[in-house]
């Protein structure tokens, strides 16, 4: 049936459902009481980087490499390599920014990193009072634990772990391969060395 | 042009005076910082000029310094609606630059993406115009819960709502598992029961019907010759999408529709987007259905010190606002010489005066939102 | 009673004096809607309710915003630009007019005999049911004849309005 | 107040005569400077909450239990804010705008009857007072669009003005209607004929065929007064900001928001008594229990009726401005019209079966000629097609 009208009382009728739904149903209303209720961020979650360190925040996995330092496209991070008293490379950050009032959180840095060790955080809660200052993240700031990362991102975290282990056990088997080698050649070498 | 507001005689001898005004760039319904300087004669307007550029971003010349990869996170913030798409486009133009062939499961996995911020986009713009129509917020908010989940996901897959980066040259970042395919099936078999609920609240309303049919129509002549595309296009009644043209992607093995209006007015142009949204539940069906394994990723394709042999290309996906279209020019480097994008928002903000010409101001703010502008994209 | 007529009448004349010493003609409007609604007020004083009623729907609801109107087709609203001097010529020449007039008034209203007829003050009833008898009784001729004049202003003006928008 | 009066008079006999007199006048007064704008801050709040819950939100929750402090918060924030004044306006006539907007909202209510003998002011003319005060507010809009000096404010002002003059003939004709029926002015004696019949509720006038028609027209002439959803195109957010407000802030913004919404439940609470028996209802009646159950008749009907206006703005989308005008002119007047020819066929023919049938069938054919001439203007069946 047609009369005029009819598709402003439709209307109403859907509205009426919604109103008297939300009371009933939970899963109508969207919102989330944020400071009460939080969200489980998914795995894939990503807000600013960070850094990841083994053991100790002394040894950080960054070599210092400024990889992501080309590669970000805002250009944010700044890098400094530690270097000891006689000029020689440390391998690891003196200095390590990252302005994340310039961030766009892309995660190329992530992903352009050789060594796993620049990560997503899902940390969204930075906000500072400060404009400038404030929302540079220094060293101290960016380095956290691998447990950290194991505990925002199982999943992942178990791959890099596994990844690293495998290439740390390589690295170890090539190592011992090579001095077992060398040591063949050493226990080789002086028959021949004492033969002349 | 618009003339100063000058003394013109309006029937009789009553002579009434034309009134300039400046609709944005903080008016809340120019979708952004967008600009209109309107000369109004009573509520009619007489000329309108659109005035663009207060979101400048210089996203070509910056993408002009930078490596291939590093363009892609800035496509997202173009229109910040449909970031996937947007990825596409460039890929595309990139990947037909140097030459590069995509997996299988990752074209049908760019086709999930495209899709589903194809119905986020439409659901919001259709919301927009209705909120622009006067409706208080509740089209909107509806059409929102909806965009919700499918940010959800794409927040699942991607890692952000909305500034994805999903994309690479030859393929995409991350793999769908089975979870998300879940998620996706699940997203897409309840979105016609929103869009049911969504026409009843609103498509045969008399109020929409009185407000927006026959109301700044754009004549087919007129969209061709101004190079109009995606739904405003075909709302005027050209057959033209590039799903259906370039066949890019897997689209060339889907079936499906593409709605063309006869009128071409701000009620085509809303009901244009809702056709397409079934539409494209119906292409979301078929590629969740037949989505094989595989890789996701060309291996190729590296991530570092990625070059491109010399040369220039044009790559073109039908976004949720039209063709959005990269022209690349490589010399062999690790940048582009030329990077120039071909932006739908802009290309179909240029037709803007001609339909509002002769309507009411309260018509000019429903035209402006039945374009479904994007600024990010305008301005870029 | 008389101190509320006083008061009253001061805010009337206070509002007719503005409107037209007024150099803003939205200034002078308002300053006519201040005289009207005084109007009103003596006819509530008076115990003619519905008059008062009638008075502020028809001058202040709508009387004085046809003459709003008509000041946007004005291009001096502002009366910035408009002739200086208050007290020339014409503002002489249309106090005499005035003045004639409330004479030529006073000598009628108090020569007629519905004036003499009125009852005194409190004991008036509600005016509403005499006057709508007298209209539809003895003034009916009249009643029809503006009834018929309005109508021909209406379709007067529709006629006016339609060849406009046919033009556009 | 002759019924305050009389009670007065009777409970503190050995004051002076004229005490009594005063604190008579005085007690509505306080009632409608108390009462009103207390629901209009508790209609704020159901307001956003039932709004909300039709978005699928919770609405405010945040101040107090369930947020029932919001409109309080409110009310201090908005007092705190600066009060800008542009520099060019017309300082004189910006201030007072705000201030006389208030006032027709709040003289409406002298004449609505909330209970048996309970009105400020039972004046013979009762429904044609409430109507013509109602229409002052056009002039208040528009001194504070006019005064800003700001173009998308006087585009409001000309809407408002020529929206509330326009639709002000329609509301009339419709309230004349049940004038005709009652045969009186009297908002009072207007309640009184609706009583009696099956409960209180059988003879209230809306439950008559030209009565539901006539409560129809009230109902959209009264949101269009109001500049309410759809029809607030002074306002038009997406079209012109806030129209005649644009230029307030502070405290002058919400003397316009009270403003309005006390003019929509004043327009509600005239609806409610032409047409919807006032405080009629079962259980209503004189003594003070009756008064009581009358009270709470008349307030839930206006609760119902402010309630029947936010489910509309939360559903419906704006009209444009000749669309609104040709609505008014071409629907609703003519409308108007027929149904107060229809309230003389319900007067004069003498078997009710009779006069339901002639009157209902009259107006039923000429909503079938208003359809037919207006259906140009809308609905349209669009055909679509697939490449």
């Amino acid at each position: 049936m047609n009369y005029p009208g009819k598709g402003l009382v439709e209307g109403l009728a859907v509205t009426a459902r919604n109103f008297v739904g939300s009371y009933f149903y939970k899963d109508r209303l969207t919102t989330v009481q944020y400071p009460e209720e939080r969200i489980q961020t998914p795995e894939n979650s990503r807000t600013f980087p960070f850094l990841v360190f083994d053991e100790s925040p002394d040894k950080p996995r960054c070599t210092a490499c400024k990889i992501c330092e080309v590669e970000c496209p805002p250009k944010c991070i700044y890098i400094v390599m530690d270097r000891d008293d006689k000029g020689k490379p440390l391998q690891r950050p003196k200095a390590f920014d990252i302005d994340i009032s310039v961030c766009m959180q892309c995660q190329i840095c992530v992903e352009v990193c050789p060594f796993e060790s620049i990560k997503m955080d899902n940390d969204y809660e930075k906000s500072k009072y400060g404009r400038f200052n404030d929302l540079v993240q220094r060293l101290p700031d960016l380095l956290k634990s691998n447990d950290y990362y194991r505990q925002i991102k199982p999943v992942k975290a178990a791959e890099v772990d596994a990844k690293l282990k495998a290439e740390a056990e390589a690295k170890a088997a090539k190592k011992a391969a090579a001095v077992a080698a060398a040591a063949a050649k050493a226990a080789a070498t002086p028959p021949a060395g004492s033969a002349t | 042009m618009i003339a100063a507001p000058s003394t013109i005689p309006a029937g009789g001898a009553i002579t009434t005076q034309l009134l300039e005004i400046s609709i944005g760039p903080q008016h809340p319904s120019t979708h952004g910082v967008f600009r209109m300087d309107v000369v109004l004669d009573g509520e009619v307007v007489r000329a309108l000029k659109p005035v663009v550029g207060y979101l400048h971003r210089n996203h070509e010349q910056l993408a002009e310094k930078m490596s291939w990869l590093g363009s892609m996170p800035y496509t997202d913030r173009l229109d910040y609606f449909n970031s996937m798409s947007n990825n596409w486009a460039y890929a595309l133009a990139v990947e037909k630059l140097a030459g590069i062939k995509v997996p299988e499961r990752a074209e049908y996995i760019r086709v999930i993406m495209a899709e589903l911020s194809r119905l986020q986009n439409h659901a919001s713009a259709i919301g927009f115009l209705l909120q622009d129509c006067g409706a208080w917020g509740t089209p909107l908010l509806y059409a929102f819960k909806e965009r919700e989940k499918i940010l959800d996901f794409f927040e699942t897959v991607s890692g952000s709502r909305m500034m994805c980066n999903y994309f690479r040259f030859g393929g995409v970042r991350v793999d769908l598992n089975d979870e998300m395919l879940a998620m996706a099936r699940k997203i897409v078999a309840e979105f016609p029961k929103f869009l049911d609920e969504f026409e009843k609240l609103m498509t045969t309303n008399e109020v929409v019907l009185a407000r927006c049919q026959r109301v700044g129509i754009l004549p087919k002549e007129l969209a061709i010759a101004g190079s109009i595309s995606g739904p405003v296009a075909r709302a005027s009644g050209v057959e033209y999408d590039i799903r259906k043209v370039d066949k890019y992607g897997v689209y060339g093995q889907l079936e499906f529709g593409v709605p063309v209006g006869a009128v071409g007015d701000v009620y085509d142009r809303y009901y244009i987007r809702v056709l397409e949204m079934r539409e494209s539940v119906k292409i979301l069906q078929q590629v969740l259905r037949d989505i094989p394994a595989g890789p996701v990723q060309a291996v190729e394709v590296k991530l570092r010190g990625f070059k491109i042999p010399a040369g220039d290309g044009y790559g073109r996906v039908e976004g949720a606002k039209g063709e959005l279209g990269f022209y690349l020019v490589s010399e062999g480097g690790p940048k582009p010489y030329r990077y120039h994008i071909r932006p739908p928002s802009f290309i179909n903000l240029t037709v803007l005066e001609d339909m509002c010409v002769g309507h009411k101001v309260a018509d000019a703010i429903i035209i402006l939102g039945s374009i479904d502008i994007v600024l990010g994209e305008v301005d870029r | 009673m008389n101190i509320a007529f006083w008061i009253i009448s001061a805010v009337a004349v206070l509002g007719a004096v503005l409107a037209v010493t007024l150099r803003n003609l939205v200034h002078c409007v308002l300053a006519l809607i201040l005289f009207f609604i005084g109007i009103a007020a003596h006819y509530f004083l008076l115990r003619a309710d519905f008059l008062g009623t009638v008075q502020i729907l028809i001058y202040v609801g709508a009387v004085a915003v046809l003459i709003l109107f008509a000041i946007m087709l004005t291009h001096n609203v502002t009366g910035v630009d408009g002739p200086k001097e208050l007290l020339g010529v014409k503002w002489w020449s249309g106090a005499a007019i005035a003045a004639t007039l409330a004479i030529l008034l006073k000598k009628a209203i108090l020569s007629d005999p519905l004036a003499t007829l009125l009852p005194a003050g409190d004991k008036a009833q509600s005016s509403v049911a005499e006057i709508g008898k007298a209209l539809v009784a003895g003034w009916v001729v009249s009643l029809e004849a503006i009834a018929i004049l309005l109508t021909a202003a209406l379709i007067g003006a529709v006629v006016i309005a339609l060849e406009e928008i046919q033009k556009s | 107040m002759e019924t305050i009066y009389q009670l007065l008079h009777v409970t503190f006999a050995n004051v002076p005569a004229w005490t009594v007199q005063v604190a008579a006048f005085l007690i509505p007064i306080a009632f409608i400077f108390g009462v009103y704008p207390a629901i209009f801050a508790l209609t704020t709040l159901v307001e956003r909450k039932a709004l909300g819950r039709i978005q699928n939100r919770y609405g405010p929750n945040r101040v107090g239990i369930f947020g029932v402090l919001q409109p309080l918060a409110d009310g201090l924030k908005i007092l705190l804010k600066e009060d800008i004044v542009p520099r060019v306006a017309d300082k004189f006539t910006h201030f007072l705008a705000p201030v006389l907007i208030v006032v027709p909202g709040l003289l409406v209510y002298l004449v609505v009857p909330v209970a048996p003998g309970m009105v400020a002011v039972d004046l013979k003319i009762g429904v044609l007072f409430a109507l013509a005060v109602g229409t002052m507010s056009a002039i208040a809009l528009f001194m504070a669009g006019w005064a800003s000096r700001n173009k998308f404010s006087l585009l409001g002002a000309v809407r408002a003005v020529a929206q509330v003059v326009s639709y002000e003939v329609p509301t009339v004709m419709a309230g004349v209607a049940v004038i005709m029926a009652a045969g009186t002015l009297s908002t009072l004696t207007i309640v009184q004929r609706q009583g009696g019949g099956i409960l209180n509720i059988s003879n209230w006038y809306v439950f008559r065929p030209w009565g539901l028609v006539g409560f129809v027209l009230f109902v959209i002439g009264g949101l269009a007064e109001s500049a309410r959803c759809p029809f607030d195109l002074p306002e038009a957010e997406s079209e012109l900001i806030g129209g005649y407000h644009t230029e307030y802030s502070g405290f002058k913004f919400a003397l316009f928001q009270m403003g309005e919404y006390l003019a929509g439940m004043a327009m509600a609470g005239v609806t409610v008594t032409l047409f919807l028996g006032g405080y009629m209802g079962p259980g209503s009646g004189p003594g003070l229990v009756g008064s009581l159950i009358a009270m709470l008749w008349f307030f839930s009907k206006l609760a119902g009726m402010i309630m029947l206006n936010i489910w509309i703005r939360g559903t419906w989308p704006r009209l444009r401005v000749d669309q609104l005008m040709g609505f008014a002119w071409k629907v609703l007047l003519p409308l108007a019209l027929v149904n107060i020819v229809a309230v003389g066929f319900w007067h004069f023919l003498t078997p009710r079966p009779l006069a339901w049938v002639v009157t209902t069938g009259w107006l039923v054919i000429w909503f079938l000629v208003l359809t037919k001439c207006n259906a140009s203007a809308i609905l349209e069946k669009r055909e679509y097609r697939y490449v």
